[in-house]
């Protein structure tokens, strides 16, 4: 079925947005403000289901529907059991932040002015890279990546898709060594 | 105004920055290992976001296939920050069973 | 004014595009209205039935006292749950307790967003749908730990994080299965789609449900996808996060009133959700059965008469029943209930066989058909089995399900190499089929 | 098989009772909980969902009925037994009563013993169709609740027509029956035992070959015939073990040697082989029902016994099998006409100490499907 989206383009593209965007910087700040590491998973969801909007709006379905399907399913979950299997209480109890937390905000923002910089210099001046009209019809975002990743004419992912696979691999036995009791 | 309406590139590597710094002052500043690993998150998806920015602005400029390698990048991204969550609660789980915290700065012993 | 008219019935000209597709903001409302109000009443409905056919089963009766049959009962409940008190206990989170319901019930709506119920009657299509579906309904996940964590007590605790290690572990399964069947849509005109509305239509014109097809690899792909889906679901035999003998409730122990009523709700949502799944992908969607065999227009017309005598019968039934109700004035409000209900069914049905109306409600009414024959197998479940133990639900989905469903995604994929579309299927059911198996985490 | 003279004490190792163990994790089971049979307490300690250990608190229902006895007469404390196994209650008041007349050398006449053998059948039948029911419950399967229920109500029908009472029926006196049978009863109870052959095959059907079931039964809460003698575990518990021990042919009380009938047992002592003991026992119990209801002689039901009973100073145990197990009444007399001491020795209490024993190593879920299996009923556990 042809959902026909570059024929028909998101409405309300700047209001979406802007909207998505101060969901995920609010939850961005909640994350690493929250002395309850819950609260704080719970605000890096919400950050992350937003981001999944913002992808949808950028033409990347497949991405979004991966960005929910792992990020918020799968990643959260893990991070949510942990978080029951550790005692929190203690630690909400003690210092939330490190001794060096004014150097570690000062790099952070110099970090930022470098950003700032960069991002006036090369577009000062000229365009801000406008994303205009999709080029394509969109319906088969999904067959497109896989292509990409199979495909020859394109440059292959294969190997890489290969070796990531074998990367999770390495994660699940890791993960399992790593916290397993008694093996 | 023209520029608040129109919702360009820029805008998207802004908050993409703007992530990216929360989580940088997240890890450089939070001492519980889980919100730490949870910055590190909030990084991994900023870049994800400029991965994703410049894959649509690359489609409008050249279109084709190859525009789409943004989105694969994301991908793999998505797939490493699985496999990176997994093995880092693995080792915090293990740290929390011998030392019982979750503090960065008390691991200060390269062995227990 | 005529331009907000022109615009409300410019939808109405276009042909076989769901309101999403067309980006017609109204009729996208009107939709996502129709779906709410249906899924509530659904549920509703669905309540009563489940208490009746399983008093049925064990031999009583069932509800009998609000309205005729006990008709009413459900929304004596629904409204004895919403006066009732809002409990938070004392040394709960209790933002996190106030919030984890609301995450149950949004992930078990929002999937209906996609759900086709017919070739335009969805809410949108998009062209992740299923791999969205499986998605969204995987964030329920998070409200059910969030509840039992929230809740600060043992029992809640353990149920959730059973629970949700019974979700995670069988939405592998569900996965494998899904992709199988997502490998035969390739063999379609359009090749290969995650749409659902696409799923359905690559089934029509393959002149197959996927049950049927590479026979025996899609009975098997839909047997494993009917078992992970009762244990997604929570539902018996796999109700062991809510083992009442167990742990007395489960991630919900310590919740009432509405905000209970709330898990209810997104319990049976998800419920008609994963049996919307299976439908779509397995039996043929919004497709009348023998679409092939028995075509021809008598034999539309044949069909398409199916509802409006469905529910004059459902009207049949009740006015029989009037007759057998006691005589006693007692029953007298009883009795004139039971026929007003009836004559209210009669009146649908005979609205169902104007031509008009007819021809739309069709593929509704066969998607609805075979979800709740989904719903009465859940009961029937839920009335003969005992409960798995936790151990052995596990072993069930990661010793048989997740083997038997790789193998399967094995001998699909070659069955569908050997009809030579390599490049169109292999590829994209690989790329989903990876994405599910990261779920693993 | 196992002699039950030969079997030395059990020596349980008792586990330390450090509940600091950050791996453990202790949870209270009950007394408000839907599977504990009443106000069972049950501390668990959890490693992961494995029981590392258990202790059971009891006495949330204690009250005290040995102690009243003690302020009673031999007849006024008659009813109170019905109170202790509510579930089987004509079995205690058949221990009871033929505990005193042991004690004043009196006999029921013939008449008298073939009805209580038919009624106290009855009611380990519906002793055994409620623990069916529930245990099943317990397990998840809640059909075979409401069959049970069903049919065990016919059985309450045919008590309530005796005399009045549905589940503390009060059924004997000592000596005998305060009443003569109604008109019907025999038609009664053999269309009962008509109506309730093929409802045994029905829950067979629903459970014995159900997959799930097997499942959570077999090799479940596994108890070796040894452990069970050791720990004085009695009834179907210690039938299924393997080993043949069975009141009514070991000790023949009443009449029973009157009657043929088997003594199922099984074989791995696991949950299921418990199960099968109890349904093959539902179906020998309508073989004794129907033995007896032919063969019902004609006579008075009350043997002569002093209007106010003194019985001799000297001391009585006697034990019958009830639906759960050996329950023995150890009378012992002053001569007054109130006992000196009565202790019960309940069959629920002594099964319930195998608790620990069976559910070590096995999983919560399993402790539910052990409670179950075991048939304790609080009310004689504490009393």
């Amino acid at each position: 079925m042809n959902s026909s989206l570059a024929a028909n383009p998101p409405v309300a593209t700047p209001f979406f947005f802007y909207l998505l965007a101060a969901v995920m910087i609010v939850g961005g700040i909640l994350v690493i403000t929250r002395k309850n590491a819950v609260h704080s998973a719970l605000a890096l969801i919400t950050t992350l289901l937003a981001q999944a909007g913002l992808y949808l709006m950028l033409y990347a379905p497949f991405v979004a529907g991966v960005q929910i399907i792992l990020y918020a399913g799968g990643i959260m979950v893990l991070f949510l059991f942990v978080i029951m299997l550790i005692n929190i209480e203690r630690t909400m109890k003690e210092r939330q932040f490190n001794k060096q937390w004014l150097v570690g905000i000062v790099a952070a923002g110099a970090l930022g002015g470098l950003l700032i910089a960069a991002y006036t210099t090369t577009t000062g001046g000229r365009t801000l890279f406008p994303l205009g009209r999709q080029s394509y019809v969109d319906g088969d975002n999904t067959q497109r990546i896989a292509m990409l990743l199979f495909d020859n004419r394109f440059g292959t992912y294969m190997f890489a898709f290969e070796i990531a696979s074998l990367l999770l691999l390495v994660a699940i036995i890791g993960a399992v060594v790593m916290a397993k009791k008694r093996i | 105004m023209h520029a608040m309406l129109d919702i360009s590139t820029l805008h998207y590597l802004v908050l993409g920055a703007a992530l990216f710094l929360l989580g940088v002052i997240g890890v450089l500043t939070r001492r519980n290992v889980v919100i730490v690993l949870m910055s590190i998150e909030l990084i991994l998806n900023a870049v994800n976001l400029n991965l994703v920015a410049f894959s649509r602005y690359w489609q409008s400029v050249h279109g084709g296939l190859s525009a789409l390698q943004g989105q694969v990048f994301a991908i793999f991204i998505i797939t490493d920050a699985a496999a990176e969550a997994a093995i880092g609660l693995g080792i915090l789980i293990a740290f929390f069973r011998n030392k019982e915290t979750v503090n960065v700065d008390e691991v200060d012993l390269l062995k227990w | 004014m005529n331009a907000i008219i022109d615009y409300i019935q410019s939808y109405l000209r276009t042909k076989d595009v769901t309101p999403g597709g067309d980006g017609n903001i109204f009729w996208a409302t009107v939709y996502i209205l129709l779906v709410f109000v249906g899924l509530s009443v659904a549920v509703i409905a669905m309540n009563w039935l489940e208490r009746k056919i399983l008093a049925h089963m064990q031999v009583r009766l069932g509800p009998m006292r609000v309205g005729p049959h006990g008709l009413l009962q459900p929304i004596a409940d629904a409204i004895k749950l919403l006066l009732k008190e809002d409990i938070i206990p004392a040394e709960a989170d209790a933002l996190v307790f106030w919030v984890a319901p609301f995450i149950v019930v949004l992930a078990a709506f929002t999937v209906f967003v996609v759900v086709p119920f017919g070739p335009e009657h969805a809410i949108t299509d998009m062209n992740i749908g299923i791999l969205f579906m499986l998605g969204v309904s995987s964030l329920s996940v998070l409200g059910i730990v969030t509840a039992g964590w929230a809740s600060n007590s043992h029992y809640p605790l353990i149920g959730a994080l059973r629970s949700s290690a019974q979700m995670v572990s069988y939405e592998v399964a569900m996965g494998l299965a899904v992709v199988s069947a997502i490998m035969m849509t390739s063999l379609g005109e359009k090749g290969g789609t995650l749409s659902m509305i696409g799923i359905v239509e690559s089934q029509y014109q393959q002149q197959e449900w996927f049950l049927f097809k590479f026979f025996p690899l899609g009975v098997i792909a839909f047997g494993i996808f009917a078992i992970a889906m009762v244990a997604e679901t929570n539902r018996a035999p796999f109700d062991l996060p809510e083992a009442e003998s167990e742990l007395t409730a489960g991630f919900h122990t310590e919740y009432s009133g509405f905000r209970w009523s709330l898990f209810f709700l997104a319990e049976y949502s998800a419920m008609i959700a994963v049996s919307s799944i299976a439908v779509t992908l397995w039996l043929g969607g919004w497709l009348r059965p023998f679409p092939n065999a028995l075509s021809g227009p008598t034999w539309e017309l044949a069909f398409s008469l199916v509802p409006g005598l469905a529910f004059v019968f459902l009207a049949a039934m009740c006015f029989y029943n009037t007759a057998r109700m006691p005589k006693h004035p007692l029953f007298r409000i009883q009795t004139m209930g039971l026929a007003g209900f009836g004559a209210l069914l009669g009146l649908i049905g005979i609205v169902l066989f104007l031509p008009g109306v007819r021809e739309r409600v069709q593929d509704v009414f066969w998607f609805a058909a075979k979800v709740a024959a989904f719903m009465y197998l859940y009961i029937w479940y839920r009335g003969t089995f005992p409960r798995y133990r936790f151990d052995q639900l596990m072993r069930v989905g990661w010793k048989v399900l997740l083997p038997i469903g790789l193998g399967l995604l094995i001998c699909t994929g070659l069955w569908v190499m050997r009809v030579e579309v390599w490049h169109e299927v292999i590829v994209p059911a690989w790329l989903g089929c990876i994405g599910l198996l990261r779920r693993i985490f | 098989m196992i002699d039950p003279k030969t079997v030395s004490p059990l020596d349980l190792d008792t586990p330390d009772k450090t509940f600091l163990d950050a791996n453990e994790l202790v949870i209270n089971m009950g007394p408000q909980h839907p599977a504990t049979h009443g106000v069972l307490r049950v501390i668990l300690r959890l490693d992961g969902e494995k029981v590392m250990g258990l202790e059971c608190v009891i006495g949330y229902l204690h009250r005290g009925v040995e102690k009243i006895a003690e302020n009673r007469t031999y007849t006024m404390f008659n009813p109170y037994v019905d109170r202790m196994d509510y579930v089987a209650a004509v079995s205690n008041g058949l221990g009871y009563c033929e505990a005193i007349e042991k004690l004043l050398s009196v006999e029921a006449p013939p008449r008298a013993q073939y009805i209580r053998v038919i009624l106290t059948e009855l009611n380990r039948m519906a002793s055994h169709q409620l623990w069916l029911g529930t245990h099943a419950l317990d397990i998840g399967a809640i059909t075979p609740l409401f069959y049970t229920f069903r049919d065990r109500e016919e059985i309450l029908k045919i008590f309530e027509k005796y005399c009045g009472a549905r589940l503390t029926t009060h059924a004997f006196r000592i000596g005998g029956l305060q009443y003569e049978v109604y008109d019907g009863f025999e038609k009664d109870v053999r269309s009962f035992v008509k109506f309730v052959k093929p409802k045994i095959d029905e829950y067979e059907e629903l459970l014995t070959t159900n997959r799930i079931w097997l499942e959570r039964t077999k090799g479940v809460g596994v108890i070796s015939g040894k452990d069970c003698i050791a720990l004085g575990v009695t009834g179907p518990v210690l039938r299924a073990s393997g080993v043949q021990w069975d009141l009514r042919k070991a000790q023949p009380y009443a009449n029973y040697k009157n009657f043929e009938f088997d003594i199922p047992t099984g074989k791995n002592g696991d949950t299921y082989d418990r199960y099968l003991v109890r349904m093959a026992e539902m179906r020998q119990s309508l073989r004794i029902i129907e033995q007896a209801v032919e063969g019902i002689p004609e006579g008075p039901v009350m043997a002569k016994v002093p209007k106010v009973m003194k019985p001799p100073v000297g001391e009585v145990y006697h034990s019958i099998e009830a639906p759960k197990g050996e329950l023995g009444y150890f009378v012992v007399s002053d001569g007054s006409t109130q006992p000196y001491r009565v202790r019960v020795r309940p069959p629920s209490f002594v099964n319930l100490q195998a608790l620990d024993l069976m559910c070590r190593d096995q999983l919560v879920a399993d402790v539910i499907a052990v409670i179950g299996t075991l048939d304790i009923v609080l009310g004689e556990v504490d009393r």
